[in-house]
């Protein structure tokens, strides 16, 4: 195995975010599209950290820092939103969850 | 100091943050997926820490781990009643998603692995420099000190603008998941209450 | 441990030069064994103090009677190993409707988290063979404060995954009641010990002994961060309690009301894992408040020789095992003191306990967060900055 | 005051119910079934009376023909005790409740109903108390017999 | 059940039903409670009893008169000397037999040591729902005493069986009195030790200040008595109102306390710990010489009537209505319990609050399952 280079963690960087991709858009259940969010914002991270530590400044880690304090702000109301949402219609399947009422 | 992350060590963690990003998005039953996007938030502070960023490898488990996870798991709890897990509806046409997301992956990997990147891997991190309150930063590769004077340093705005932004969204997802106030009070036991 | 572990070798084999994974096996041997035999250890104390707290004389039976006169407080120590031993060999049940998998990660989840803690928890320093003295830890992290509050979310983890996969509604009460509990006991105890990393400028817990045995102000006997940072030590002592699900915070287990919490469905092995872990989360919790706010393996104004000779023999590594024998003592005088507080205070309401730590812990900690930054500012502009 | 004393008071207020000493029982009056629910609303609300404590009703039970429900009332300013009888008739025994005047009424009245077979009209929730729910018979009752009672020897 | 909420009819919220007992580790006896639970917080508590049930009235009709006091016993195993108590007062009072002295003031003795054992019986589960273990041990440890000077009288430490019609079944050892004023005057100092280690501690009184509070006007409809209604502020005690056996010539008195709650309940039981030790030390001085039976016919046959007596138990007031044809056995016997009023209070009791108030409340009110089940 050659030595490990920028490229090897923009790739798993690249795979991890097809993944999340892939369930945000197979995913009926709100919660299970939250967890597939949170792996992209993961992969995004890691390409971050990847590239701060290749061409050595620190930027990337100090965005990666913002990243996860958006990504905890995003979950919070993404979590809000789909207990309100069990609350009125007592499941959260995304197909069937298009009323604006209430 | 040249850098080399120990092959052994990355593919080890490259092979858990795949398998359990796939377990999230295929598992069976919910409280599974939530257990396995916590092993991969796992795996990925351990690639922090391959990278030498150890202080974004703690603040990924203390936080990420440790607070945002914990609370899809409890939203998984307080809305998924727990005696039928919902097998059926669990996907939607994944054969077209999953064409769709290799296209994805094929063009992302064309860019990213064709262009060269000019890297510098075997300098320390930044030794020319030293932030202006004159307290000399730690040699060391992304030192916690170093780390906390560039947040500090040039990142000064953002790094408030992103503390107003968690208040707000504390505040919103309160007021959005609150029960409904005009819940009626029960009318015995309210007035029967201590004086 | 790798420089020592390698001296020591190379002492021993007269150069032999050890390969790099050897020093992690050695040190993960070494934690096992401790938490295994510090737990078995705990538990008798426990029940003895316990005993003595409520006027009888706790276990007296296994073990035989060899020191008759004081046999009050040594009697029955055979006690764990028989209770483990029976834990053992008693049936393992799995229930039908149980989520396996989750059923059986829990406790393997509970007793990773009581491994990964032991990492960065400095013991004693040594400078036998170096010039400067190496801090005797698994691995001295720089971030290892940070690396100790985030290991909690394990345990978090695995009580609530035990919890949901127990599928009956009182495990999932117990299991969510002690999730919020410990989550929201994490935040004031995070602010408390920012206290002492004001104090010291740095995360490692290494660093932070070394700033208290350098004394606060010039003067080495203020220098425990007990005395500066008095509140953030009151206060991480009560967040310790909370952490550990230990009376008066264990509503989680409150057998009275939801039978026994998440560990409902748990027999033998998989409960004595859980019961493990909670023991040995404990002694971690007072090593940690040794080794932050009492000093650690120092005492002010003492330091011990690097090799002893006793005329016929001289003693190597003195000096760490003196501060080894330090930091235990210390050690297990706040296990002592979480003991009496076990078995004198009723439990707590969960609204108030959330009340308590939310409306009074969190503002504690913020003005215990004012005092320690005023006096590191006075330390540094007046006392000429940290030694680290 | 004495249960002779709340005679004439009782009679003067309620002339359609008619009233009677026991002569069992020195502290007891027998009352007729009908008028239940006001003569005893008027004992609980009446300043000279002023029961507001019931401390307990049951049922005694006399074959060939009478059924008798005891009421035992007490009150706590003037200190005084009052029990009331209402005999009925053993076959299909029903009377009003009481339950919406004192509410340790409701639960006495589902054990009678449960141990006695006495109707209770108008108690909202009248299900067996002591017996559980499918249990047939009512055991207080001094014909009742069942498979697995062996009469005492003596 | 849904709950719908008027203000916004769509909107409904699942109640999920919460089963605490019959087997449950802190129900005392075989009490459930079915709660419709919201969340966190309970929204109405159906007790359910009768798991319990021996039908005690129907077998005192099959048993003579003397044959009757040893099932009475089971009626409430903590006191049973009040149990018995009330079912022979009731049949002295049918039959008018006079009781000798010695035996009146034995029989007041008995009682009042029985009132101490059952408090500190209450004491010790009391402390331990509200989660101090320490408490249990010591409430135990003294009871323990008290047990041995049932045992060294009537032989049976829980179930006595020490009453007869006319008296009572063995004269006291010759020196009770020497070993009752021993144990009261070790005993006495050590109930402020029991105050110290509840009273002053915070999280005590958080968990039971203002918690299950009673209003005097409901205490009164749902039929509660004794330190319950004591605590909701009024003064109602059965030997200070109508005095039976020697309570005329005892002066103790009776502590009342207006908040009505958990706390209050717990203070009214505690001081009445004191209370009966000064009685305990009066009845010791004025223990009169004489008989101590007034013998009966063992078949005795009462004559036709009926009547109701009642005094007062640890728990409450105990009352015997008692109906006899003029034959040897009783014809109808109701056993008036407190615990039975005080399970139906928990309907009005237990509503908006959480799961460890209810045991607060439950221990609170020292409701024991075989007498309201009887």
């Amino acid at each position: 195995m050659s030595a490990i280079g920028l490229n090897h963690f923009l790739a798993l960087g690249a795979v991890l975010f097809c993944l999340g991709t892939y369930g945000v858009l197979t995913r009926r259940n709100a919660i299970a599209v939250l967890l597939s969010l949170e792996l992209m914002f993961n992969a995004v991270n890691l390409n971050l950290v990847a590239f701060a530590r290749f061409m050595p400044n620190l930027d990337g880690v100090v965005l990666a820092v913002f990243v996860i304090a958006v990504a905890a702000a995003e979950a919070t109301v993404g979590v809000a939103l789909v207990l309100s949402i069990y609350r009125n219609f007592r499941h959260i399947d995304l197909d069937q969850v298009d009323t604006m009422k209430g | 100091m040249i850098y080399d992350p120990n092959p052994v060590a990355f593919w080890l963690l490259a092979a858990m943050v795949a398998g359990c990003a796939l377990a999230v998005v295929r598992a069976r039953k919910l409280f599974h997926a939530g257990l396995a996007l916590v092993g991969t938030l796992f795996a990925v502070a351990g690639l922090y820490g391959l990278l030498q960023a150890w202080f974004l490898a703690a603040v990924q488990v203390l936080v990420y781990a440790g607070a945002i996870a914990i609370m899809l798991l409890f939203a998984i709890m307080l809305t998924h009643n727990m005696m039928n897990p919902d097998l059926k509806s669990l996907t939607t046409q994944p054969w077209t998603a999953a064409a769709l997301c290799l296209m994805l992956l094929a063009i992302l990997l064309g860019g990213t692995l064709s262009s060269t990147w000019q890297t510098a891997p075997d300098t320390t991190l930044s030794p020319t420099w030293t932030p202006k309150c004159g307290f000399q930063v730690a040699e060391a590769i992304p030192s916690v000190q170093a780390l906390g004077f560039r947040l500090l340093d040039p990142f000064t705005l953002p790094f408030e603008m992103v503390s107003v932004l968690i208040l707000v969204s504390l505040i919103g997802a309160l007021v959005v998941a609150r029960r409904n106030p005009a819940l009626p009070e029960a009318p015995e036991g309210r007035e029967e209450k201590a004086p | 441990m790798e420089p020592i572990f390698e001296q020591f070798v190379r002492d021993l084999t007269g150069g032999f030069q050890v390969p790099f994974w050897a020093p992690m096996l050695v040190s993960l041997g070494l934690v096992l064994a401790f938490i295994a035999l510090n737990a078995m250890f705990m538990i008798w104390l426990e029940r003895k103090i316990c005993g003595r707290i409520q006027r009888r004389m706790g276990p007296m039976l296994t073990g035989p009677k060899a020191w008759a006169r004081f046999s009050m407080w040594t009697g029955g120590w055979f006690q764990t190993p028989c209770d483990s031993v029976k834990l053992l060999l008693k049936e393992d049940i799995i229930p039908a409707q149980v989520d396996r998998f989750g059923f059986m990660l829990a406790p393997v989840l509970v007793f990773m988290a009581a491994l990964a803690v032991y990492v960065p928890l400095p013991i004693s320093s040594t400078s036998y063979a170096q010039s400067a003295p190496i801090v005797v830890a698994v691995a001295d992290l720089d971030i290892g404060l940070l690396y100790v509050v985030a290991i909690t979310t394990l345990t978090i983890l695995a009580i609530l995954t035990a919890g949901w996969a127990s599928n009956n509604k009182y495990s999932l009460l117990g299991g969510m009641r002690a999730g919020v509990q410990i989550l929201s006991y994490e935040i004031p105890m995070l602010f408390a010990l920012m206290g002492p990393m004001v104090l010291a400028g740095s995360l490692s817990l290494g660093d932070l002994v070394l700033v208290q045995h350098a004394g606060l102000f010039g003067v080495p006997l203020l220098g425990w961060f007990l005395v500066p940072s008095f509140l953030g030590a009151v206060v991480y002592l009560i967040c310790a309690v909370a952490e550990t699900n230990r009376p008066p915070f264990d509503m989680p287990e409150a057998e009275q009301e939801l039978v026994a919490g998440f560990s409902t469905e748990y027999t033998a092995m998989r409960f004595a894992m859980f019961y493990l872990a909670e023991f040995s989360n404990t002694f971690v919790v007072c090593m940690i408040f040794t080794a932050v706010f009492l000093g650690g393996w120092t005492l002010p104004g003492f330091i011990p020789p690097s090799s002893l000779n006793l005329g016929f023999f001289t003693l190597p590594y003195f000096d760490l095992l003196a501060g080894m024998a330090i930091f235990f003592a210390k050690a297990y005088a706040v296990v002592l003191l979480l003991m009496w507080i076990r078995w004198t205070f009723p439990r707590l309401r969960p609204d108030h306990l959330m009340t308590f730590g939310w409306k009074f812990l969190l503002p504690l900690s913020f003005v215990n967060l004012l005092v320690c930054i005023v006096l590191a500012a006075i330390q540094q502009i007046y006392f000429g900055g940290n030694p680290g | 005051m004495s249960p002779d004393e709340f005679l004439p008071i009782l009679q003067a207020r309620f002339p359609q119910v008619e009233f009677r000493l026991d002569p069992l029982n020195p502290q007891a009056l027998i009352m007729s079934a009908s008028g239940v629910p006001e003569v005893f609303g008027w004992l609980r609300d009446a300043p000279e009376a002023a029961m507001q404590y019931l401390e307990f009703s049951t049922a005694v039970d006399s074959p060939p023909d009478c059924l008798c429900v005891v009421y035992s009332l007490y009150s706590y300013t003037h200190r005084h005790r009052l029990a009331l009888k209402v005999d009925l008739p053993r076959h299909a025994p029903t009377i009003p409740t009481l339950s919406h005047l004192w509410e340790n009424a409701d639960w006495n009245e589902r054990e009678i109903y449960d141990l006695f077979g006495v109707f209770f009209s108008g108690h909202e929730d009248l299900r067996r108390l002591m017996m559980p729910e499918d249990w047939e018979g009512h055991p207080l009752r001094k014909d009742y017999s069942h498979p697995n009672l062996t009469p005492r020897p003596d | 059940m849904m709950r719908q909420f008027p203000a916004n009819p769509d909107l409904t919220v699942e109640e999920f039903e919460l089963n605490m007992g019959p087997q449950h580790p802190s129900t005392h006896g075989v009490l459930r409670l079915v709660l419709t639970m919201d969340g966190e917080r309970v929204v109405r508590c159906k007790p359910v009893v009768g798991y319990l049930h021996r039908s005690i009235e129907k077998m005192a009709e099959n048993r003579t008169y003397t044959q009757v006091i040893p099932v009475t016993d089971r009626l409430d195993y903590c006191t049973s000397m009040t149990s018995n108590y009330v079912y022979v007062m009731a049949v002295e009072d049918l039959a008018d037999i006079t009781v000798p002295p010695r035996a009146e003031y034995i029989r007041v003795i008995m009682s009042e040591l029985n009132r101490i054992a059952s408090h500190l019986l209450w004491y010790g589960t009391f402390a331990l729902e509200v989660g101090a273990t320490t408490p249990f041990i010591y409430g135990f440890r003294d009871r323990e005493k008290v047990l041995d000077l049932f045992e060294s009288t009537c032989g049976a430490r829980l179930l006595y069986n020490y009453l007869r019609i006319g008296g009572v079944s063995r004269d006291l050892p010759e020196d009770f009195c020497e070993r009752m004023l021993a144990f009261l005057d070790e005993w006495e100092p050590l109930i402020r030790e029991y105050e110290d280690l509840l009273d002053e501690n915070p999280i005590f009184y958080n968990r039971t200040k203002k918690v299950g509070f009673l209003s005097a006007e409901k205490a009164l409809a749902y039929g509660v008595s004794g330190p319950n209604l004591r605590a909701s502020g009024m003064a109602r005690d059965v030997r200070r109102e109508h005095p039976y056996a020697v309570y005329p010539e005892l002066e103790f008195d009776v502590p009342v306390r207006t908040e009505g709650d958990v706390f209050a309940r717990y203070r009214i039981r505690m001081e009445e710990l004191r209370q009966s030790a000064r009685i305990l030390r009066q009845c010791a001085e004025k223990l009169p010489g004489g008989p101590y039976l007034e013998p009966q016919p063992l078949r005795m046959v009462l004559p036709e009537g009926e009547t109701y007596v009642h005094l007062e138990s640890p728990r409450g007031d105990i009352g015997c209505y008692l109906v006899s044809q003029g034959t040897d056995k009783p014809y109808r016997c109701k056993f008036r319990t407190p615990s039975f009023c005080h399970i139906a209070v928990f309907q009005h009791l237990v509503r908006d609050c959480l799961i460890p108030d209810i045991m607060a409340i439950c221990a609170s009110f020292d409701v024991v399952l075989p007498e309201t089940d009887r």
